[in-house]
């Protein structure tokens, strides 16, 4: 199986604090993986790197994408140095990156996310923050727009089906036209991975989505990841203290602690690891 | 241009920016545990030259004329009767918009300072008022010809405008009122739930900050001599940028971005052109908030995604 | 048909020249109550009303509307501001009805060639004249620095005073033609540069209440050159916004002949002084252009404004200062323009 | 009872030295009768509040609970029918209120252009005077250096103001809030002090002259200046200076209709949704792949064209523009009729400029009294509707048939 | 009856139009563990909130300790000695890990500070190791733990937890509840809200159901652990 990102030792810093440090680890195409650990051992951050919110300061991070391979850091903007100032092509890209480059040029690139503090539009309505996430595809074309042309109003009902349909995935038809601050906390968690999903995302990172929800609908989230990968084609790495939900839908498991992998593999194995019994579960 | 010239230049732009840096410190007070832009804060620092040259005006009828004395009653009267307005002023135009949008205080404290400069301007009348000079000399080093001065008003106005600042880093920094205003500033529902009267914070704020604005008023107008009902809004303009450029929230920041202020325009204005200082000086703040977003003490918001 | 013939009063009454507006206000009220003590104008009586423009274009522009379409009046005593004078002049114009100003004094006032529009002060390049000549004959200046406050007004003068100054005596130095900003108070840099350029006369175009600090500033520094200045810092608030008497000692100033001199004004100052008020300034000259407009109406027997204005302009007319005559502009044929010098008691007095 | 009598003390403190003492020179006169009469008023004011609140729930249940307009479509469409019908007929109805009519609209104008800014794209502007003299100053500059007329103004200002936003909007991209906010004012002083300053080229603080519109190039003077036909010699009929004001009123009317429908286009939008998530949340947007820069570029340039449209007119009105004219507290009104229309509500936006234009007109007969009355209304708004006029209703998506 | 600590009785809460709360009515009694569990959205957190007054409770009546305390002011209440863990935190961003437990001594004038200091240090060493970093650039799960650190700084006789295991690694949650257990022990009443219900009823004294805004049941918690319909809907 081919990997859809590679993480090759990562390392961030903030101010004394080392969060991260020589982290490696790859995420195969079409397969769910879970990151978990001890709170505070860098989870976010590694999110935070892979979605360009956090420049890493060192180490690489590769999304493949159709045989093509991005490195992360260079979307970000990287600082120039001498060679740059002989080699134009170089200094050119440098430029542009660090012009125009940033996380939302990595979002474009086809990886997206949730947070774990949720960040919906709260004062939009639940079918409104579908249609923002597609803003990149739809036709911007402000004479179009004030002289409703054809393709403007195609453009926009395409936009509309679509969140409909996300809608109806995460199983929120009823709720279109609330204000997303007004649901419930779970409906929220659901509304934000499917906002995640309508950019056309080939690598969604969830983000302690089951954080708040109580055993049902932990359940159907579980559920629900498990059909983001079969019937929608994404690649999906989930952070999550709730064990129940990793060990059901994951296949791959990264522990990370203080800023290091200290195990990695299936759950199974990762179950029956002493380390990470001892450093995240607790058992003995 | 000779050594003098430059000097007493400095000298000038000291005393310009430690004017900006008083009214500065009081503005940023309000404006870091509300977190609102108080326009009405240059108001109330008018008011206080009305105040001074009104109590001044009275002791003189009274008969009082002993210049420490005199200076002593009418920087009291003029704090009390200053911070009475602070006070109602919050009571009446922003304790009823406390929980809405974070633009509706700023447009009703646009309304307060309409009302403020034209109700001094019906009941005072809109002419120009002023002080006598009280106290008149000056410290002088040099020769005849050549020589740097600054006059004894000038130097207590630095001399205060550091004190307060310290004064009030002090009580924010250090005591238990301060981290409650810091609290109520950063989330106000959660300072209640732990016991703090977020309302009697904040009318403690606007009244440390109508001090601010009084003591400002009084050795300004002593300074200067020469005041209006007008002069709040550029004063009040003036503070906002330099509490902006110091980094909002922080006093030693609105301190130095008023001695920035002051003394870029100061020296602009000596050295270049008077016409184009102003110019000068929103540029400067321009520029620099371009290359530091938040200020030159002010700590970069950092937002944990 | 309105039974009484209306005279607005257009001017500051706001805002921070709101003390100008007061004093038209006054004059024209005085010369008003005593025309209709003389049995009115044509038949009717005068009314005064007062309408602000917070010397703005566009608080004059709408003012003046409401002038013309509110209040339907017959004639306009105004504006104060050379900036609200020349937008709101138009209006007047296309709905015919006279503007005297009593203190607007911005060449463009007249230039714009308004038949409707008369004025009942001088010229800034008159009295820039008059300075220009003071400066160079009289206090024999070397060097001259030219400070204004960047008002039509202010730099209006300074420039007059500045393009006079080279033709007069083009061996003058300017040390330095700078603008300060309205309601700033300190000018300390501003002085120092004008002590480091050795200037031995300060001129400046702007009103008293820059122009009292600027002063006060001046000597605190030590700066003795000779302070002189034009008609918009006449008024008694000069003396206390420079800090006291001691500071305005030895200031020169151009101004009108004083109208409080003249033989005429005697029985009207006397009787404001018993209402308990000083005729200052330019309530005086609103005074007058009250008496030209109502002169011309008793002559014309009409309220058209460009007959009124013609009939002045050919006959003149005797006013509480005197006769004045007008020319085709509408500007007064004869400055009056003198200089005053301030002692130290705070007092100011031809010389 | 008590409380009552507590701000009525307060009251004698406040009012007490400010209006109680009047200076006169280095002196003072008192007017000891002044400050009572006014704690007086207030004592009785906060003691009929008293009343009025202590009357209990049923009351105050009463005030609460607003009513609600909730119109059908065709009911909504017969009421703007109405509305325009109005606006029509209006001119010839009060012809002494025309000019204020023509400034309202103006203002109308500079509220939509802020209202993207602020109201949609939540980016706090407080120069937005500078767009609006971008637009008089483009014209009336055009006009003497370019020769360019009223008409061909619009454009050329539009374009220049929508750089002009692009410009400010570019290095302000990183900042938040307040130090946004600063920067904006600063920007607006920095434009209106070059404006003054630039005596050669802007005519300094006298200004500089505009011809008021044409109409197939004829004027709507009493004479012609410049030898173009007069509106009313072509069409024989007596002169009156209102023909040109009307004209301008429908100029205008026409332009504000459609700015309204570019605005309300905008907000259904993309870029609308774009502008309203930004507002809300720039790192979740930004994890959702939207550009920033270009998103909020955007928001500043359509409003600062809107803005410099606004400006044209202002100096065809004037037919002189003049620093003065582009103050901060111009500035600080447009704002207030964003606020107070109800952040991003059009009809709110309108109904704000009308009012707080035409409410110093109104308060014209108190004289210097006016402004104060003026600030008082103000605060008073705020807290009456402290989220504005009129709410926003939000489209409903889910109901459209795709 | 007996008076209990904290008494709810017949209360509605509402925000604007929204009714929230229909009539809860409940007692805690004193050095009692009290859970409270309820799906998404039941009224878990308004409940704890408009003991509070922040929604008001209106219709009836809030007692603390026998007193009224349904009408004053939010400030008022917490200085009776009752201390909140409120759903999402609320830990203050721009002050350091030791001044926002500071600001939990703040009811009493600064009493208890170092040995609370002590106390929550020893609890988690975590924010021991960060106390002088900004708490808004905490991990989620560090600030989860200034926020019950902060409420336990005042040493409240009765201390309300709105899902203090959120976010937080499985071994922190297990210590959460055995300092739970160990408060209770002292003397403190505790009112907990969990999502993770079997736990929270493992460690209480008794327990309420919280259905659209009414209590559905009530009980010992160990008869709610057995109770078919609560293993349905929150056990699993
Ligand atoms: N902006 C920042 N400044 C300083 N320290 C930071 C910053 N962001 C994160 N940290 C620190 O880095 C460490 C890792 O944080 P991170 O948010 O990645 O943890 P986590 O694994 O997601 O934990 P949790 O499960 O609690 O969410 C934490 O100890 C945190 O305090
Ligand atoms: N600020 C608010 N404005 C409007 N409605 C609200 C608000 N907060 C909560 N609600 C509504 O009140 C009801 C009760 O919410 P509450 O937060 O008390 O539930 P909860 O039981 O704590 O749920 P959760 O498990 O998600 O925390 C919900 O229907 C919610 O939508
Ligand atoms: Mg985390
Ligand atoms: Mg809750």
């Amino acid at each position: 199986m081919d990997d859809i990102l590679k993480v090759d030792s990562l390392g961030v810093s903030f101010g004394g604090i080392r969060a991260l440090d020589q982290v490696s680890f790859e995420v195969a195409k079409g397969s769910v993986t879970a990151i978990i650990g001890p709170n505070g051992a860098g989870k976010t951050t590694v999110f935070n790197c892979l979605t360009g919110f956090y420049k890493a300061s060192d180490g690489r991070i590769q999304f493949q994408d159709k045989n093509r391979t991005h490195s992360i850091e260079i979307i970000l903007g990287q600082p120039f140095t001498l060679q740059d100032f002989v080699n134009p092509i170089s200094f050119g890209r440098k430029l542009f990156y660090k012009m125009f480059g940033g996380s939302h040029q990595v979002a474009a690139l086809g990886i997206s996310r949730t947070f774990q503090n949720i960040r919906l539009f709260k004062d939009m309505t639940a079918i409104e923050n579908l249609l923002v996430a597609q803003h990149r595809s739809l036709n911007k074309n402000i004479l179009a727009n004030l002289f409703n042309t054809r393709s403007f109003r195609d453009s926009e009902a395409q936009a509309i089906k679509k969140a409909k349909e996300w809608l109806a995935i995460v199983g929120l038809t009823a709720d279109a036209d609330r204000l997303a601050g007004e649901l419930p906390y779970g409906h929220q968690r659901r509304l934000e991975i499917a906002r995640a999903m309508c950019t056309d995302a080939k690598l969604i990172c969830l983000d302690e989505p089951a954080a708040g929800l109580n055993h049902n609908e932990t359940k159907d989230l579980s559920n629900l990841i498990s059909r983001l990968r079969t019937n929608h084609n994404v690649t999906v790495c989930v952070i999550e203290h709730d064990m129940s939900l990793v060990m059901e839908v994951s296949d791959h498991i990264i522990v990370l602690d203080h800023g290091n992998v200290i195990a990695r593999g299936t759950p199974t194995e990762i179950r029956n690891n002493p380390v990470v019994l001892k450093a995240y579960l607790g058992e003995e | 241009m000779d050594l003098y010239t430059i000097g007493q230049q400095l000298i000038n732009g000291l005393v310009l920016g430690s004017t900006y840096g008083l009214i500065a410190v009081g503005y940023t007070m309000v404006y870091g545990i509300i977190g609102m832009i108080n326009f009405a804060h240059g108001e109330i620092y008018m008011i206080s030259a009305y105040l001074t040259a009104i109590c001044l005006a009275v002791l003189t009828w009274m008969g009082i004329t002993w210049i420490p004395i005199t200076i002593l009653l009418v920087l009291f009267g003029t704090i009390i009767f200053t911070s009475i307005y602070g006070f109602v002023i919050e009571r009446v135009a922003y304790k009823p918009l406390r929980g809405s949008s974070r633009l509706t205080p700023l447009i009703s404290a646009i309304g307060m300072s309409l009302i403020l400069q034209n109700y001094v301007m019906v009941s005072q009348g809109a002419r120009n008022q002023a002080v006598p000079t009280l106290i008149e000399g000056a410290i002088t080093i040099g020769s005849e010809q050549h020589y740097l001065r600054i006059t004894y008003v000038q130097l207590g106005m630095i001399v205060v405008s550091f004190l307060a600042m310290a004064l009030l880093t002090f009580i924010i920094g250090k005591t238990s009122l301060g981290r409650a205003c810091r609290a109520t500033q950063q989330d106000m529902m959660m300072a209640r739930l732990l016991g703090i009267n977020t309302d009697n914070i904040i009318s403690s704020v606007f009244v440390i900050g109508s001090i601010m604005a009084a003591i400002a008023g009084l050795l300004i107008t002593f300074n200067y001599g020469s005041f209006d009902f007008y002069i709040g809004f550029k004063a009040g303009v003036k503070a906002f940028t330099a509490a902006v450029l110091g980094g909002i929230g922080s006093l030693p920041g609105a301190m130095l971005g008023g001695i920035i202020l002051g003394m870029s325009e100061g020296l602009f204005s000596g050295f270049v052109n008077s016409d184009y200082k102003d110019v000068f000086a929103f540029s400067l703040l321009v520029v620099f908030l371009i290359f530091r977003p938040s200020g030159l003490l002010g700590r970069p918001e950092v937002e944990k995604v | 048909e309105s039974k009484t013939i209306k005279i607005a009063v257009a001017g500051p009454h706001t805002g921070p020249y709101a003390a100008f507006g007061e004093q038209m206000l006054k004059g024209a009220e005085k010369a008003a109550q005593n025309i209709n003590k003389a049995g009115g104008v044509l038949g009717k009586t005068l009314e005064i009303v007062k309408v602000d423009d917070e010397c703005k274009p566009m608080g004059a522009v709408n003012a003046a509307n409401e002038i013309v379409s509110k209040y339907k009046a017959n004639a306009v005593v105004g504006h104060f501001c050379s900036a609200s004078t020349i937008p709101a002049s138009k209006t007047y114009m296309s709905h015919n009805v006279i503007m005297v100003t009593p203190a607007s004094t911005n060449p463009k006032v007249t230039e714009r060639k308004l038949p409707n529009v008369l004025r009942m002060c001088g010229r800034d390049d008159q009295q820039g004249q008059v300075a220009a000549r003071f400066i160079s004959q009289d206090l024999k200046a070397k060097t001259v620095a030219i400070v204004h406050d960047k008002t039509t007004y202010g730099r209006g003068l300074a420039d007059a005073m500045k393009e006079s100054l080279s033709k007069v005596a083009p061996m003058v130095k300017e040390a330095l033609f700078e603008g300060i900003t309205r309601g700033d108070k300190d000018f300390n840099t501003l002085v120092t540069k004008i002590k480091a350029k050795q200037a031995d006369v300060v001129y400046f175009g702007g009103l008293h209440s820059e122009a009292g600090p600027l002063l006060k500033q001046m000597r605190q520094q030590g700066l003795k050159a000779h302070f002189v200045s034009g008609d918009g810092i006449v008024s008694n608030d000069f003396v206390t916004a420079a800090g006291g008497s001691q500071f305005v000692d030895g200031v020169y100033v151009t101004f009108g002949r004083d109208p409080l001199k003249y033989d005429t004004t005697k029985n009207v100052v006397a009787s404001f002084k018993q209402d308990g008020y000083k005729p200052e300034g330019y309530t005086l000259y609103a005074y007058a252009s009250v008496e030209a407009i109502v002169a011309a109406m008793q002559s014309t027997k009409s309220t058209k404004g460009v007959a009124l204005a013609n009939w002045l302009k050919t006959n003149g007319s005797n006013t509480i200062m005197g006769p004045k005559k007008w020319d085709k502009l509408g500007d007064l044929t004869k400055s009056d323009y003198v200089i005053y010098r301030w002692d130290d008691k705070g007092n100011y007095n031809e010389i | 009872m008590r409380s009552a009598l507590i701000s009525g003390l307060f009251a004698l403190a406040v009012f007490g030295p400010i209006t109680g003492l009047v200076l006169d020179g280095y002196d003072f006169k008192a007017h000891p009768t002044r400050p009572f009469i006014l704690a007086t008023l207030v004592l009785a004011g906060s003691f009929v509040f008293n009343i009025i609140r202590g009357l209990g729930p049923q009351l105050s249940v009463g005030m609460t609970k607003r009513p609600q307009l909730k119109l059908s479509r065709p009911q909504q469409r017969s009421l703007l029918a109405g509305l325009l019908g109005l606006a029509i007929v209006l001119p010839f109805i009060g012809q002494s209120w025309i000019t204020s009519l023509n400034f309202a609209l103006i203002y109308v104008l500079l509220g939509l252009g802020l209202n993207i800014v602020v109201g949609l794209a939540g980016l706090l502007d407080l120069g937005f005077v500078a767009f609006y003299a971008v637009g008089a100053y483009g014209y009336a500059l055009g006009n003497h250096y370019l020769g360019l007329g009223f008409w061909g103004a619009i454009p050329f200002a539009a374009v220049t103001a929508g750089i002009m936003g692009a410009i400010l909007g570019f290095p302000v991209l990183r900042m938040h809030g307040d130090y946004l906010a600063i920067v904006t004012l600063g920007f607006g002083e920095i434009i209106h002090l070059v404006l003054v300053n630039w005596v050669d080229f802007t005519g300094g603080p006298s200004g500089m002259e505009a011809p008021p519109p044409t109409l197939f190039g004829m004027e709507f003077n009493a004479w012609s200046m410049t030898g173009a036909p007069l509106f009313h010699e072509v069409l024989g009929i007596e002169f009156d200076p209102s023909y040109g004001k009307s004209f301008i009123y429908f100029s205008l009317l026409a332009f504000v209709i459609g700015a309204c429908y570019f605005c309300i286009r905008l907000k259904a939008s993309p870029w609308g949704r774009a502008w309203e998530a930004l507002k809300e949340d720039e790192i979740a947007c930004r994890s959702l792949g939207i550009n920033h820069v270009t998103v909020k570029l955007s928001a500043f340039s359509l409003g600062a064209m809107i803005g410099g449209v606004a400006g044209v007119f202002f100096a065809g009105i004037q037919e002189l523009v003049n620093p003065d004219s582009f103050t901060f507290f111009e500035s600080a009104i447009i704002l207030a009729i964003v606020v107070l229309g109800g952040m991003g509500s059009i009809p709110g936006v309108i109904l704000a400029a009308i009012t707080l234009r035409m409410l110093p007109e109104v308060l014209r007969d108190f004289q210097e009294y006016r402004i104060l009355i003026f600030g008082v209304l103000m605060v008073a708004m705020m807290i009456w509707r402290p989220s504005g006029l009129v709410k926003t209703k939000r489209k409903s998506y889910a109901k459209l048939e795709v | 009856m007996d008076q209990g600590v904290l008494t709810i009785d017949h209360i509605n809460a509402s925000y604007g139009p929204i009714q929230a709360l229909h009539g809860v009515s409940l007692t805690i009694k004193e050095g009692e563990i009290v859970s409270l569990i309820g799906s998404n959205g039941a009224g878990k957190s308004t409940l704890l909130m408009s003991i509070f007054g922040n929604p008001r409770a209106q219709g009836g009546k809030v007692r603390l300790f026998g007193e009224d305390i349904t009408s004053l002011p939010t400030h008022q209440i917490a200085k009776k000695g009752i201390a909140l863990v409120p759903e999402g935190r609320h830990i203050f961003p721009k002050m350091t890990v030791e001044e926002n437990l500071k600001m939990g001594t703040i009811v009493n004038q600064g009493k208890y500070e170092a040995e609370g200091l002590a106390h929550v240090y020893e609890t988690f060493p975590r924010l021991k190791e960060r106390k002088d970093q900004r708490a808004g650039t905490l991990s989620g799960g560090e600030q989860q733990m200034l926020a019950i650190g902060r409420a336990l700084m005042s040493r409240p006789k009765i201390l309300l937890l709105d899902e203090p295991s959120l976010g937080l690694a499985p071994i922190i949650v297990k210590d959460i509840f055995r300092i739970l257990k160990e408060i209770s022990a002292t003397g403190t009443t505790i009112f907990l809200v969990e999502q993770n219900a079997s736990q929270a009823l493992k460690i209480a004294h008794r327990g309420y159901v919280l259905v659209n805004g009414k209590v559905k049941l009530k009980g010992n918690s160990a008869d709610l652990l057995n109770d078919p319909q609560v293993k349905e809907a929150y056990l699993g």
